[in-house]
């Protein structure tokens, strides 16, 4: 018997990160220097004891499989529990797509089951976010809830573009509104769920028999459970929470990390061990930072040669920077190769790409920073050629 | 199928490291920012294909144990081959072998178990990145007894005196195995041997109360058998005092040197979950090479960091070997420096060494 | 780069194998004592040294996914290559069922280009037998074959019923033919292939556009090479090999185990260590053997209480045979308790079965061994009571 | 967060084993068929939840390494916490720690770090299949700085002779930590004491020359700490002589012992990837618990049969214990024997122990 299992929806496609999600499902974008955007949910479970996790996919990543692979990283390659890759193909002959994130859970109580939980843990792979659930875990007994909904407060401005809560002041929930137009509350739900799971499993099996539902938390599960007068809380979390959904909030994210005063995980980790972040580390040589190199407010991983000028950017693994180069504000996924006197402002530049000699390309202070590959490099480079 | 498997042997190294082997054997010394002296032997036999691999210990292992955990890292952690550590066992009322002989007579069975039929020996303080399978194959090729790794050095220097000289004669064998100090050809304490032949020069060798399996089995029988050498004239350094570990670090901040020792396939260590290097407002970094989890908002200059490295900011780094976790405060002026480990620099401090007698910080000193 | 790259096909539903394919891949099916099927081609790999191996599954069966987790039991667990599932649906978004053996290959075309090998071995999870695939790959080699076949010589008689290989006095094979009504060779292909792969991989891009193929080896591949004059050698075999796909030979290869003269896989293993068989070991206790148990010709593993009388029979992990219960040429599956006064012979019975006292099922001599689960013991056992 | 992490200090553990730790260290004894003695202690730590286990061992401990590997049998093969074995380390100039303690002061960092804020320090010799959850509960609601686990046992026995005895007071308060060879109360040797206060009193016993930590540190300082006792009353068995190994052992013959013993959650042990037990035709086996790997063809009573033994036809083995790979030839008549490790029997050999006085052979004796 496990006390609680935790079940992680990495189903997401993510398509308003366009190229990005390309060739990767969202949770394996690259972020942060060294992570990919799920390594902060696994480090959370790994931070909170949760070593019973499973993965749900809407098909069967091989870049996500291979990045998990057994869960070492997070220390949950475990005898008895562990982490599991949970697609909908898991079946006996295959099933259906997941239709929605309570069917997702739904179609999987039989994993569920055989770990006899008496809670179980909802969250999702593409949150950028340190949070303890065994904190959530306390409150939810302490409350003697059915289900403990973390909350985050928004600006009151946004609120009509959230899920909202409304509560008590002793946070028992009342109400859920999906993007009200009024708002009478503005504690917005960050998708974290604690459910009882004898309760859970009750809603589950009926709402699965429910033609007219959408199988979603958020819109029939939590609504129903209200409608039967079960109990429901709020936990209200403080610390930093960021939404990467869009090529301009993974960006801000990305500067938000070089930001010291931020709150963002790399500052926190640095200075509480219990908020470490894992992912499945590679072993390359340390960064070697040669005698034109000039590195200031940026975050520099392993294998990168850095001859030119790098500010207020992150690059990831095996970077090379060439002389008379200058980065700014910007991201380098790994193996990107930067030529000579290449001028980048608020770019990001995928995995692998070599920017040619003398390429230069910005995003203005208030366009979507841009994102380039292989293919699409060219084009700048042709345009810029038909400039001059 | 012939089959290597791969013998570390850390007994009988000679060293000179002083404050840095206080609490550590010379295996385990940090290197090059983020390594130990050990993964180089130790890479160099799994990138060479070999799936077994011993070490022999014998004092000041408990930070080598740590480091090498179950082989994981160099994908030795296996049901079958895999990594041993093989400390020495004193117990058996019957044992008269002496010296790094009572290693190979204490693990006989061991020996026998693997599936290899012909061992690569090694210290740890040859540092390459090399693929032993060439030599392999001169090896089996010739038919050798034993094939004996060296390489030509430019110049003779007092790291090597440690080391013996090969002497080569027609098809690769070795017609002898000196002291000679002007011969160039400096053994690199690697060799290739037959199991079934290393097995015998160990009984030899405790029957007659030999020491040394190396000097006493193989040197000095080196008429009776078929030795052969093999030439490695790639990028390496031998380290054995503290001034060669000075000097072998500060030749990778050029950057050939770096490129030529850091070439694929790489050198494996311990995984660390550190977070990439931070650079603050004030970094100025030059010709350095820094390791993952440092935070830099001074000036580094022909310097090494190695993980977990804080400088602050208006202080100067410069020709330094700054260890894991060392913490640099405000206004520090360090130049020809090592600090080991945890070693905390006051606010003000200045510490100058000498380029040719580096100044060294014992571990977890505050200065 | 891997010299070799192992592709263990996985996918057969066993639909012979009745009831014991219920509710497992028939590559899971349980096998002598304390292993399952799959487990003898997964130790020809280790004893191999093949530690870069695809397995394809039609579906994602968690059964067989959780027995070979990350390999380690089969020394598969490795920095760059181990073991890999490949369900279909391991693509971007989801992928089609496997449509033949050649298919479920060319569908993972990208997964073998990644290890860039020289070779691919191409086997299957559902026969007993101990083969150094070295030793193909060595004749391979030395013969500069495009495509190496192992046959096996079956008696003429049934020659007609296997896909047999015409070949030269030097093995080159210069025909293939499925169940030919005239045979004019005894060597049966066993469907283990070592392919040179940039040939092979030429052949499936062409196979895959061809819409009258079938997407088989046998079939399709191996003829389109002959009729190109490729270099095709068959590999001959002469040790134990078992197709266990019916009730009746899944029982005579049980029985087999038994027989020390028969070179079925446990026998040899005992004497040669480079043929040990591994399997995820379970950790029960040692088995005790009670004042009133007797046992003989059988093998017993652990975890197992025996108070009754056993000969001629494999017994699985955690069985309870009581007292007087007596239990004759047949194989007791994990979990299950023999009631007192019991009589089995020729019978097979399920995980976790609990055969009541007084039970007694026999097959005939000639008759097909009786499968036992839950369910169907009721009917015996109320049959039974009919005829009493 | 309330944790405990595990501690086993193996040294100066008592114990009369001639022959069976000619090789090896106690923990590392053979146990009813296919455990190690360490594999109860280990095992009830995991089993009660512990994810951190430190192993203190000085000698002959090479066939422990081998058992224990990465810690993976027991789920310890973990980044963080998982299995340390901590072997002494001698190099420390400014030591002067004597006896356990020395592990302790030279492994201090070790207990810092750690996220544990109890130690549950036991030896291998108290064999029982228990959870120390509720001990853990009575030590955390009483709040108590050191809890010692004791068991009631029926008779006194020479095995209890090296065990404390407790005097339990009110309230589970321990009034005395005794010698009273009379008290049937034997202290188990395992405790749960709070880490802050393990590292001060190890502080102190360094201060003053002590030399064992439990003695010096807490029986003598009874009064000065809140020692309380926690009742284990399950099966249990001391295991530090050759008579009570083969006693133990004989006693899980019984049915209802080795049930007991054996309950879920089972003991962990190191996977073998021996085959099911073959039985022959001429296998007669009665009243005995036989190892995976074995082939029987002979007449086994009341005895225990290790992993891989053989027994050919026509022999007998009467109450006798037999360890891994031992191969018995036909006409062999065995009984009150205990033969250790790859004994080899030969044909037609008689050989009677008493069943107080079993006869003992060495590993990899031929008789």
């Amino acid at each position: 018997m496990k006390e609680c299992v935790g079940m992680l929806l990495a189903g997401g496609e993510g398509k308003r990160l366009g190229l990005l999600t390309n060739e990767n499902a969202k949770p394996a974008v690259p972020f942060g220097g060294k992570y990919r955007i799920i390594d902060f949910t696994l480090s959370n479970c790994a931070n909170s004891s949760i070593q019973t996790l499973g993965v749900l996919t809407q098909y069967s990543p091989i870049n996500l499989n291979q990045h998990i692979g057994n869960g070492k990283a997070w220390d949950m390659d475990r005898r008895n529990g562990g982490v599991t890759m949970l697609s909908p193909a898991t079946g006996k002959h295959g099933g259906d797509w997941y239709s929605g994130t309570a069917d997702a859970i739904y179609q999987n109580i039989h994993f569920i089951d055989q770990y006899d939980p008496k809670y179980v843990l909802i969250i999702s792979g593409d949150h950028i976010y340190q949070m303890n659930y065994q904190s959530v875990l306390a409150q939810h007994k302490a409350t003697n809830a059915d289900a403990t909904i973390s909350v985050i407060e928004v600006p009151w401005e946004d609120a009509s573009r959230f899920g909202i809560l409304n509560t008590t002041e002793t946070l028992e929930i009342y109400e859920f509104e999906e993007k009200p137009a009024n708002p009478q509350s503005n504690l917005a739900s960050m998708g974290i769920y604690i459910f009882t799971w004898e309760t859970l499993r009750e809603f589950l099996i009926e709402d699965a028999t429910d033609p007219d539902s959408s199988h979603d938390f958020g819109k029939d599960i939590i609504p129903a459970m209200l409608g039967q007068d079960k109990r429901l809380f709020a936990y209200l979390f403080t610390e930093y929470w960021k939404d990467v959904g869009t090529i301009q909030s993974y960006w801000e994210a990305t500067m938000d990390l070089l930001d010291e005063d931020s709150g963002s995980p790399l500052s926190v980790a640095r200075e509480d061990r219990s908020k470490q972040i894992y992912t499945n580390e590679a072993n390359f040589p340390p960064q070697y930072i040669g005698g034109t190199g000039r590195v200031t407010n940026s975050f520099i991983n392993t294998g990168c040669f850095i001859y030119g000028d790098v500010s207020n950017s992150v690059l990831f693994r095996n970077v090379l920077v060439k002389q008379h180069a200058s980065i700014h504000q910007s991201i380098l996924h790994p193996g990107v190769t930067i030529g000579e006197n290449v001028v980048l402002e608020r770019v990001i530049v995928m995995e692998n790409t070599e920017v040619p000699d003398g390429v230069q390309v910005y995003a203005t202070k208030h366009a979507e920073p841009l994102v380039l590959n292989q293919e699409n490099i060219r084009e700048h480079f042709s345009e810029m050629e038909g400039m001059n | 199928m012939d089959r290597m498997m791969g013998l570390i042997n850390l007994d009988q190294e000679y060293h000179v490291f002083n404050e840095l082997t206080y609490f550590r054997n010379n295996a385990s010394i940090p290197f090059a920012g983020r390594y130990r002296l050990i993964d180089f032997a130790l890479s160099n036999m799994t990138n060479s294909g070999m799936e077994e691999v011993a070490v022999f210990v014998r004092h000041k292992y408990r930070s080598l144990l740590d480091h090498l955990g179950s082989g994981e890292s160099w994908d030795l952690d296996r049901r079958h081959g895999g990594l041993f550590i093989l400390p020495p066992d004193w117990n058996d009322p019957s044992d008269r072998s002496r010296g790094d002989l009572s290693f190979f007579h204490n693990n006989r069975d061991y020996f026998n178990r693997g599936k290899a039929n012909h061992v690569l020996v090694s210290g740890s303080q040859f540092i390459a990145n090399t693929d032993y399978k060439e030599a392999f194959s001169q090896h089996l090729e010739t038919d050798a007894d034993v094939t004996v790794i060296y390489t030509p050095v430019d110049e003779i220097r007092p790291e090597h005196q440690a080391y013996f000289r090969i002497e080569e004669g027609e098809d690769a064998r070795v017609i002898g195995i000196t002291n000679d100090e002007q011969n160039p050809n400096v053994f690199t304490g690697v060799y290739i041997i037959k199991k079934d032949l290393l097995m015998e020069i160990v009984n030899y060798c405790i029957a007659y109360h030999k020491e040394n399996l190396f000097a006493d089995g193989i040197k000095d029988q080196l008429h009776e058998l078929d030795v052969r050498a093999y030439k490695y004239d790639g990028y390496h350094a031998f380290i054995n005092t503290i001034e060669s570990f000075y000097r072998e670090n500060m030749k990778l901040l050029t950057e050939e040197n770096f490129i030529n020792l850091f070439a694929k396939p790489f050198i494996r260590t311990k995984a660390s979950s550190n977070p990439p290097v931070k650079y603050q407002a004030q970094a100025l970094v030059n010709h350095s090479i820094i390791a993952n989890g440092c935070i830099v908002n001074g000036q580094v200059e022909n310097s090494i960091l190695f993980r977990g490295v804080e400088v602050s900011d208006h202080s100067t780094i410069k020709n330094s070997i700054i260890m894991q976790r060392c913490k640099i405060e405000e206004d520090v002026y360090l130049e020809n420096v090592i600090l080991d480990k945890d070693v905390h620099v006051k606010k003000g401090q200045r510490i100058i060494g000498t380029s040719d007698k580096p100044y060294v910080v014992a571990k977890r000193q505050i200065v």
